[in-house]
C-alpha cells in the first residue's frame, strides 16, 4: 500500500493563519492598557447602572414621547432597507466575479467600498443642505449606506453558489441571464432575503447617529436620556428596542424557515 | 457531425482526464462510452459541449468549431445538445417543473420567462418529458424531496424537454431500476432513430449497451482503447479498457 | 439680507461674491413654513415636547407655521440654516461661532440668553483629591465678580449665593433647599482653592475637542498660567460632561473639566458625587446661548420673532416654560463683540485653519 | 392526453406578505416625506458641504489622526478576532441544523439575539462605566457588537448547509461536536472567512460610534471636527479608512482563493 | 439481529415512503433490497440508523429499539451500523482522507478530532479502506475534485473505516464500473462472510443480486411484496415489484 504524501501548502496555509491571528491579537492587545484591577471592579460598577434603570419608567408621558419614536424608527429603518435592497441587488450580481465580468466585477466592488467608507452620519450632512432636517435625509443615508453593505454582502453570496444547475443551463444554451434566473437566484434568494431582513434590523438601532439631522428615532432617544442619565427611561428605551428587534427577528426567522424548507405540497 | 481533434485535457490539480483523443461520430450515431471509473468518461463528453475546455486540440460539433467559438455562438451550438448530467445538477430549491423548464430557456425569451410566462406550447413539452421518465405526479415538488432516481429522472426530463439535436447522456440510468433504465435507454433510442438526434451515453452496464448501443468507445486512463462495433467487442479489448478480464456477468443477455 | 453689515465683521472679498449668491435664498422664495431648531442643553432632554407651546405663540404671532425641530448637535442645524433649509436656531455660542466661519454672512443672532440671571457661564475645574487644596473643602461654589474667580461659601442649609444651579440644592417653593431623592439627601457640592499648577503631569479627563467650557476655554485657562495643555498634562477625553464627572467618581483620574455644575447629572444615581468630586477653580466668562436666524429670513420677520420671544418671554407661562427648556429667565438683543472671545479661543485651537 | 397534476394554490406568503411588505414601503416612504418636488427645489444646495468634502486637507489628517488611526485598527483586529471565534461555537448551537436539543437551542439562540439588540452605543456606555475610559471598554463594546453580528450571520449559514455529510458522520456513531467539526464546519469555514473580514471592517467603523462616548479611537476625531464642520478634514480620514478596507479585502480575496 | 415491527413512514409533505412493514434480519444475513425508483428502499435503510423516523411501528436493532432510543444510545447503535449512501454526501470542500476518517469518529475522544490529532492507526485504518476500494492516491484530493464513481468509492471507505457490525448499503455501485462494482460487492461480501457483519445492499441490477445476495426483498410503493430466496424468485415475482414481467437482460448470468 503507497501512502501518498500530503501536499505541503496545505498544512502551510494553517499555520500561517493561525500565526497571523494570533500575532495580530497580541500586536493590539499590547496598546490597550488592559489591567486586572479593571476587569475587577467592572461588575459592581455595572451592576449599579444596570439597577440604576429599574423599575422602568412607564409613565403615561415616557409611553408618549417613545411610541412616536419607534414609529419613525420603523419607517426610516424600513425605507432605507427598501432602497438598499432594491439598488443593491443588481449591484451585486455586477459585482459577482462568478456571473459577471472580471473587470465589471473588480470596479463595482470598488464602488461599493467607497459607498461603504462613508459613514451614514457624513452621508447625511452631504443630503441635508438638498433635503432638510427630518426623516428624509436619514432614510437616504441609511439607504445609500445599506446600498453598499448589502452589495457586498449579496456579492459573495453570489460568488458561492453551486455551479451545478448553472451547468446545466448553460448545456441546454440558456443565456446568461437564464443563468441568473432559473440558476443563481433560486439558490441566493433565501440568504439575500435573510442579508435584507438583516439589515433592516441594523438600521433599525443604527439610525441613532441621525439624531443630529433630527430623525434619531429610539436610539437617538436612548442615547439622550444616557446622556442625561434619566436611567428609568433610558431603561425604558432599551427595552422598547430589545422588543423591536426581537419582533422584527422571529418574524424574519419565520420568513428564512418557509425559504430554505419549502413549504409542503401535497402530491 | 462530431469530431475531436487531438483532444486532451488536464485538470488544474494535474490531472490528465484525456489525452490526445480523436474520433468522429456521425449524424445519427448511438454511441455508447465505457470505461473504469476516473477513466475520463464524463470529461469527454463534457468538452462537447465545451463545460470543460480543452487544454490542447478542437471539438467541432455540425462544422462548427467549439473550442474556440464565441460566446454567442456557444449559446447557439449549446442549444442543440442536450446534456443529462451525473450528479443531476437540480436546483433543489426549485420545483420539477421548473427545473425541466429550464430545458426550454433558449426558446423563450428572457422576459417571458423571467416572469413565469412560460408559452404554453414549452409548457406541455415539460410535461411531456415528465411522462416520458414516469414522474409527472411530482411536478410541483420541490427537487429536494424527490428520491435519488427520481432526480435523475428530473435530470432526464430536462434533456429531453430541450428537443436537441445531440444528446449527451452521463450515466443517465445509474439510479434507476432495472425497468425504469430500459424505459429510459428505449426512449433514448426512439428519439436517436426517429428524430436522427445523435445520442452520445456513458454506460456502465454491458447489458444495456449491448441492448441499444450500435458503437462503443472505450476509455482507459483518457486514452481512447477501443472504437468499433459494440458486438465485435473481444475478451481481448475488455481486458484493454478495464485492465482485466470480462466476466461473463459483466455483458449479457438481450431484449426479448 | 441687508443687515449682513452688522454681523459680519471681516468680510473678505472672495468670500463676499460666494455669498451673494446664497443658494438659501433661491431656495425658499416663498416662506409658508418656518423651521426653528433646537439642540438639547446639558439639563434638558425633554425638549421635543417642551417646545411646543413655544412654537404656538410663534406660529400664531407670525401667521406662519413654525416647525419644532430638536437635534442632537448643532452641527445638522448650522448645515440646515446654512442651506436654508431651516431658519431660526438656538445654540450655544460656538455653535455659532462656527457658523459664522463655514457660512459667512448667512447667521445673524437675535438673541441671547440670560440664565439664573447672568448673560454668560465658565468651566469648572474638578478634583477627587483633596489634599492638593490649599484648605480643606468647603460647601461652596465659585463665581466670576468683576473678572475674578472667586470662592463663595454656603452651608448644610444655606446654597452658596452665586448665579448658578448647584449640586445638592432643589427648587423649594422658598427658593433653593436641600435636595431630597428618594429619602436619600443629597450632598451639597464641596469647593477649595487651589492653584492650576496641582495638575502638572496629571491626567486630566475633558469633555471634547468641540466643548467651550469643557475644553477650549480651560485649556487657555491652563495656558495663561503657563502650563502647556499638550505637554505638561495628560489629555483624555470623556465625550461628555457627565463622562467626565462619571470618570472622576469612579478613579479614572484625579483632575477634570466641564460647565458648572455638571454634577448635577451624576447625583441621581451617585448621591455623594458632591462630596466625592470637589472644584478648585473656574474659567473665564463664556458667552450664553444664542438665538440665531439666517440673515435672508425677512427683516421684518427677524424683528417679530426677537419680539415675541421677548414678550414671551416676559409673561409668567413663557417664562416658567423657557426656563424649563434651557434654564433661560430673560433675552436681550446679542452683540456681536461678545462673541469675539469665543472666537480667538477656538482660532488658538486652531479649528479654522486650512 | 396526459393527466397534469394541478398546480398548488399561491402560499400564504404570497398572498399576505407581498402586499404587506409593498403596502408598508409605501406607507414609510410616505411618512419619510418623499418628495420629488422638495428634491428639485433644494438641487441647487447640494454642493454646499461637498465643496468642503472634497477638498481634502491631508497633512492635517496625517498629522493629527494617523496615531488614532492606528489604535482604531488595533481595537478593531482584537475586538473581531475575540468576538468572532467566541460566536463560532456559539453559532452552532445556535442552528437548528446542528442542534436538535429545543432547549439548548432556544437559549443560545435567544442569547445572540439579545446581545445583538442591544445598541453598540450601550455597550460601549456600559464597558466605559465598567473598566473606565478608554480603549479597553472600546474593545470590549465591539466584542459583543461582533460576536452578535457573527452569532447571527453564522447560525443562519449553518441552517442551510448540505446535511448530508452531517448525516454520514451521524450514521457512523460520531458525537455530534465531532460531527459537527468535521462535516459542517469545513462547509462554513469560507463563509466564516468573509464574515470576520465584513465584522473587522464593521468594527474599524463602528469607532466612530465608541468615540462619542470616549472609548478610544479615530471615532473622536471625526466626531469633532464634524461638529466643526471641518469636513475637508474629515474626508482625508475617511480615505484613509477607505484605503485599509480595500486592503482588507483584497487580502480577503487573497485568502479566499487559497482556501478555497 | 434487525427487526422492523409494522413500520410505515410518512414524509411532511404526505408520501407515504413505507406502509406497515414487517421484517426479520438475523446476524450474519446478506439481504439485497430492490424496488422501483421511488420504492421506498432508501427510506427503508434509513430508519434502521434512525434517520429517518418511523411514523408508526418500531425498528429493533440488536435488541434495543432504535425507534425511541435515548440520544446517548442511539450514538452507540450507531457507532456499529456502517452506511453507504445514495448521494454519497461527502464534505466537497474537505480531503479525501477527512471524509474517510470521518468514519472513525466515534473511536476517537472530540477534542482529537476537532484539532485533527487523529490517532495514527484510525489513520491507516482510513488508508486501508481507501486502498480497499482503490482510491488511494486521492486521498490529499479534494472531494469536489472526484469522478462520480470516486466519490462513490469515498463513501464506501468511509463506511468501512467505521469497522460496523451492520452494513447499510444504498446503490453502492450505482456510478461504478461492472469491474469495480464487482471489486466493492465482492468486498462487501467478504467481510460479511468473514466478520460476519451483517449487511443491508439496495440493488437495481439483479446479476449482482443473484451472485451476492442469498435473501432478496422487494419492495413496492412502500410495502413489501416479496421476501425470500434469490433464486427462488418467480417471473410473478418480479412482476409484482416491478409492475411489469422480468426481462431475461435483468437477471442474467453467474460468476465464473
Ligand atoms: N425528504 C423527503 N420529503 C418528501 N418526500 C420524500 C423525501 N424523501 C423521499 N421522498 C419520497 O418518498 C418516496 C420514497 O423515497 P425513497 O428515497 O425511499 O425511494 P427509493 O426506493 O430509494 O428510490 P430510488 O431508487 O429512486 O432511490 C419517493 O416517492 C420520494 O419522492
Ligand atoms: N474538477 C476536477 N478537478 C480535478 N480533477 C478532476 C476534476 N474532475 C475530474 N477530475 C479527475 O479527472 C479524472 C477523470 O474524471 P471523469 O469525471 O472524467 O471520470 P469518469 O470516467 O466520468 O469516471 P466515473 O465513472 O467515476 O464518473 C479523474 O481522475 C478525476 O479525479
Ligand atoms: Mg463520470
Ligand atoms: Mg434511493
Amino acid at each position: 500500500m503507497k501512502i501518498p504524501k500530503q501536499p505541503v501548502n496545505q498544512r502551510v496555509l494553517k499555520y500561517l493563519i493561525t500565526v497571523l491571528i494570533v500575532a495580530g491579537s497580541i500586536w493590539s492587545a499590547s496598546g490597550l492598557e488592559i489591567t486586572p484591577e479593571r476587569f475587577l471592579s467592572a461588575p459592581s460598577k455595572v451592576w449599579i447602572l444596570v439597577t440604576a434603570m429599574f423599575p422602568l419608567d412607564l409613565s403615561q408621558e415616557a409611553i408618549d414621547r417613545i411610541v412616536p419614536k419607534v414609529g419613525e424608527s420603523l419607517f426610516i429603518a424600513w425605507a432605507g432597507t427598501v432602497i438598499g435592497a432594491i439598488f443593491s441587488f443588481p449591484i451585486s450580481f455586477l459585482a459577482a466575479n462568478n456571473v459577471s465580468l472580471n473587470s465589471f466585477s473588480r470596479a463595482t466592488k470598488q464602488v461599493l467600498n467607497v459607498i461603504r467608507a462613508f459613514p451614514e452620519l457624513i452621508l447625511a450632512f452631504v443630503l441635508l443642505p438638498i433635503t432638510g432636517l427630518g426623516p428624509l435625509t436619514g432614510t437616504l443615508a441609511v439607504g445609500i449606506h445599506s446600498i453598499g453593505t448589502l452589495g457586498k454582502l449579496s456579492s459573495e453570496v453570489i460568488e458561492g453558489i453551486d455551479e451545478g444547475p448553472l451547468e446545466s443551463i448553460k448545456s441546454s444554451g440558456g443565456s446568461k441571464l437564464n443563468e441568473l434566473f432559473f440558476g443563481v437566484i433560486p439558490q441566493v434568494m433565501p440568504t439575500i432575503t435573510s442579508y435584507w431582513l438583516y439589515r433592516f434590523e441594523i438600521n433599525l438601532r443604527a439610525s441613532a447617529v441621525l439624531g443630529v439631522v433630527g430623525a434619531g428615532g429610539v436610539g437617538a432617544e436612548l442615547i439622550n436620556q444616557l446622556r442625561f442619565r434619566d436611567f428609568p427611561r433610558a431603561g425604558t428605551v432599551l427595552v422598547v428596542t430589545i422588543l423591536m428587534v426581537l419582533i422584527v427577528d422571529t418574524i424574519s426567522a419565520a420568513i428564512r424557515k418557509r425559504i430554505i424548507k419549502g413549504r409542503e405540497i401535497k402530491v | 457531425m462530431i469530431e475531436f481533434k487531438n483532444v486532451s485535457v488536464t485538470y488544474p490539480g494535474g490531472v490528465k482526464a484525456l489525452n490526445n483523443v480523436s474520433l468522429d461520430i456521425d449524424e445519427g450515431d448511438f454511441v455508447i462510452i465505457v470505461g473504469m471509473s476516473g477513466a475520463g468518461k464524463s470529461t469527454l463528453l463534457r468538452t462537447v459541449n465545451n463545460l470543460v475546455k480543452p487544454t490542447e486540440g478542437d471539438v467541432i460539433v455540425d462544422s462548427r468549431n467549439v473550442t474556440n467559438a464565441s460566446k454567442k455562438e456557444l449559446k447557439i451550438i449549446r442549444s442543440d445538445i442536450g446534456m443529462i448530467f451525473q450528479t443531476f445538477n437540480l436546483v433543489n430549491r426549485s420545483s420539477v417543473l421548473k427545473n425541466v423548464l429550464t430545458g426550454r430557456l433558449s426558446q423563450v425569451s428572457s422576459l417571458r420567462s423571467i416572469f413565469g410566462l412560460w408559452p404554453k406550447d414549452d409548457k406541455e413539452i415539460a410535461f411531456e418529458s415528465l411522462n416520458k421518465v414516469e414522474i409527472l405526479e411530482k411536478a410541483y415538488v420541490r427537487g429536494s424531496n424527490l428520491s435519488g432516481g427520481q432526480q435523475q429522472r428530473v435530470g432526464i426530463a430536462r434533456a429531453l424537454a430541450q428537443k436537441p439535436k445531440v444528446m449527451l447522456a452521463d450515466e443517465p440510468v445509474a439510479s434507476l431500476d432495472p425497468i425504469t433504465s430500459r424505459v429510459v435507454m428505449k426512449y433514448l433510442k426512439e428519439i436517436n432513430q426517429e428524430l436522427g438526434i445523435t445520442t452520445i451515453v456513458n454506460l456502465h452496464f454491458l447489458d444495456l449497451a449491448k441492448e441499444f448501443g450500435e458503437r462503443l468507445i472505450g476509455l482507459k486512463d483518457g486514452e481512447l482503447v477501443y472504437d468499433g462495433k459494440v458486438n465485435d467487442v473481444s475478451d481481448k479489448d475488455f481486458e484493454n479498457i478495464y485492465g482485466r478480464a470480462i466476466k461473463s456477468s459483466d455483458l449479457l443477455g438481450e431484449d426479448d | 439680507g441687508g443687515s449682513a453689515e452688522e454681523t459680519v465683521e471681516e468680510p473678505v472679498a472672495t468670500e463676499e461674491v460666494e455669498t451673494l449668491e446664497a443658494p438659501a435664498t433661491t431656495a425658499a422664495p416663498t416662506l409658508d413654513k418656518i423651521v426653528f431648531g433646537f439642540v438639547p442643553s446639558a439639563e434638558q432632554a425633554e425638549l421635543l415636547d417642551n417646545i411646543q407651546p413655544m412654537m404656538k405663540v410663534l406660529t400664531d404671532g407670525l401667521g406662519i407655521e413654525v416647525e419644532g425641530f430638536v437635534t442632537s448637535d448643532y452641527s445638522g442645524l448650522l448645515v440646515a440654516m446654512g442651506s436654508g433649509q431651516a431658519d431660526v436656531g438656538a445654540f450655544a455660542t460656538l455653535g455659532y461661532v462656527t457658523a459664522m466661519e463655514a457660512f459667512p454672512r448667512r447667521f445673524e443672532a437675535i438673541a441671547k440668553s440670560v440664565r439664573y440671571g447672568s448673560g454668560s457661564y465658565h468651566g469648572t475645574f474638578w478634583t477627587t483629591d483633596a489634599s492638593i487644596c490649599d484648605s480643606p473643602p468647603v460647601i461652596g461654589a465659585f463665581e466670576n465678580i468683576n473678572g475674578v474667580p472667586t470662592l463663595v461659601t454656603g452651608s448644610e442649609t444655606t446654597p452658596p449665593d452665586v448665579k448658578a444651579l448647584q449640586v445638592g440644592w432643589g427648587f423649594g417653593d422658598s427658593g433653593l433647599i436641600p435636595e431630597v431623592r428618594d429619602g436619600v439627601t443629597t450632598s451639597p457640592g464641596l469647593a477649595c482653592e487651589a492653584d492650576l499648577s496641582v495638575m502638572l503631569g496629571e491626567e486630566v479627563l475633558f469633555v471634547e475637542e468641540g466643548s467651550t467650557s469643557g475644553y477650549l476655554y480651560p485649556s487657555l485657562q491652563l495656558k495663561k498660567a503657563g502650563i502647556d495643555y499638550t505637554s505638561d498634562i495628560t489629555q483624555r477625553f470623556a465625550g461628555s460632561h457627565d463622562g467626565v464627572i462619571a470618570g472622576l467618581y469612579n478613579g479614572d483620574a484625579k483632575f477634570g473639566v466641564t460647565y458648572d455644575d455638571a454634577r448635577r447629572t451624576l447625583r441621581k444615581t451617585n448621591a455623594d458625587v458632591g462630596e466625592k468630586v470637589i472644584a478648585f477653580a473656574i474659567t473665564e466668562e463664556i458667552p450664553n446661548d444664542v438665538i440665531a436666524v439666517r440673515t435672508d429670513l425677512p427683516e421684518d420677520i427677524k424683528q417679530q420673532i426677537y419680539d415675541i420671544l421677548a414678550e414671551y418671554i416676559a409673561t409668567e407661562e413663557g417664562r416658567a416654560i423657557m426656563d424649563e427648556i434651557y434654564g433661560w429667565t430673560d433675552l436681550v438683543p446679542a452683540e456681536n463683540s461678545e462673541f469675539d472671545v469665543v472666537r480667538e479661543a477656538a482660532e488658538e485651537f486652531g479649528l479654522y485653519d486650512d | 392526453m396526459i393527466k397534469v397534476p394541478k398546480k398548488p394554490l399561491p402560499s400564504l406568503l404570497t398572498v399576505i406578505g407581498y402586499p404587506f411588505a409593498i403596502a408598508l414601503t409605501i406607507f414609510s416612504f410616505f411618512q419619510v416625506g418623499f418628495n420629488i418636488e422638495d428634491f428639485k427645489r433644494n438641487w441647487e444646495n447640494r454642493k454646499l458641504v461637498t465643496d468642503t468634502l472634497f477638498d481634502p486637507k491631508w497633512e492635517w489628517a496625517i498629522e493629527n489622526a494617523s496615531q488614532a488611526l492606528l489604535e482604531t485598527i488595533q481595537i478593531a483586529i482584537l475586538a473581531s478576532i475575540l468576538g468572532c471565534f467566541i460566536a463560532l461555537p456559539l453559532s452552532f448551537y445556535a442552528s437548528r441544523a446542528t442542534n436538535q436539543t429545543t432547549v439548548t437551542y432556544l437559549i443560545y439562540k435567544s442569547f445572540l439575539n439579545f446581545i445583538r439588540t442591544i445598541p453598540d452605543l450601550f455597550w460601549a456606555m456600559l464597558f466605559t462605566v465598567a473598566v473606565g475610559l478608554g480603549p479597553f471598554a472600546g474593545v470590549l463594546a465591539l466584542v459583543m457588537f461582533s460576536m452578535a453580528i457573527m452569532g447571527k450571520l453564522l447560525s443562519e449559514t449553518i441552517d442551510s448547509i448540505d446535511l448530508g455529510p452531517l448525516e454520514a458522520a451521524k450514521a457512523s456513531g460520531a458525537k455530534h461536536n465531532q460531527a459537527v467539526f468535521t462535516s459542517a464546519l469545513p462547509q462554513i469555514l469560507p463563509n466564516f472567512t468573509a464574515y470576520f473580514l465584513y465584522i473587522f471592517e464593521l468594527c474599524i467603523r463602528a469607532s466612530v460610534i465608541l468615540g462619542l462616548v470616549g472609548a478610544g479611537g479615530v471615532g473622536r476625531i471625526i466626531e469633532t471636527q464634524r461638529i466643526f464642520l471641518r469636513f475637508d478634514r474629515i474626508s482625508p480620514i475617511i480615505v484613509l479608512i477607505l484605503v485599509a478596507v480595500i486592503a482588507i479585502e483584497q487580502f480577503s480575496v487573497w485568502l479566499r482563493r487559497k482556501i478555497l
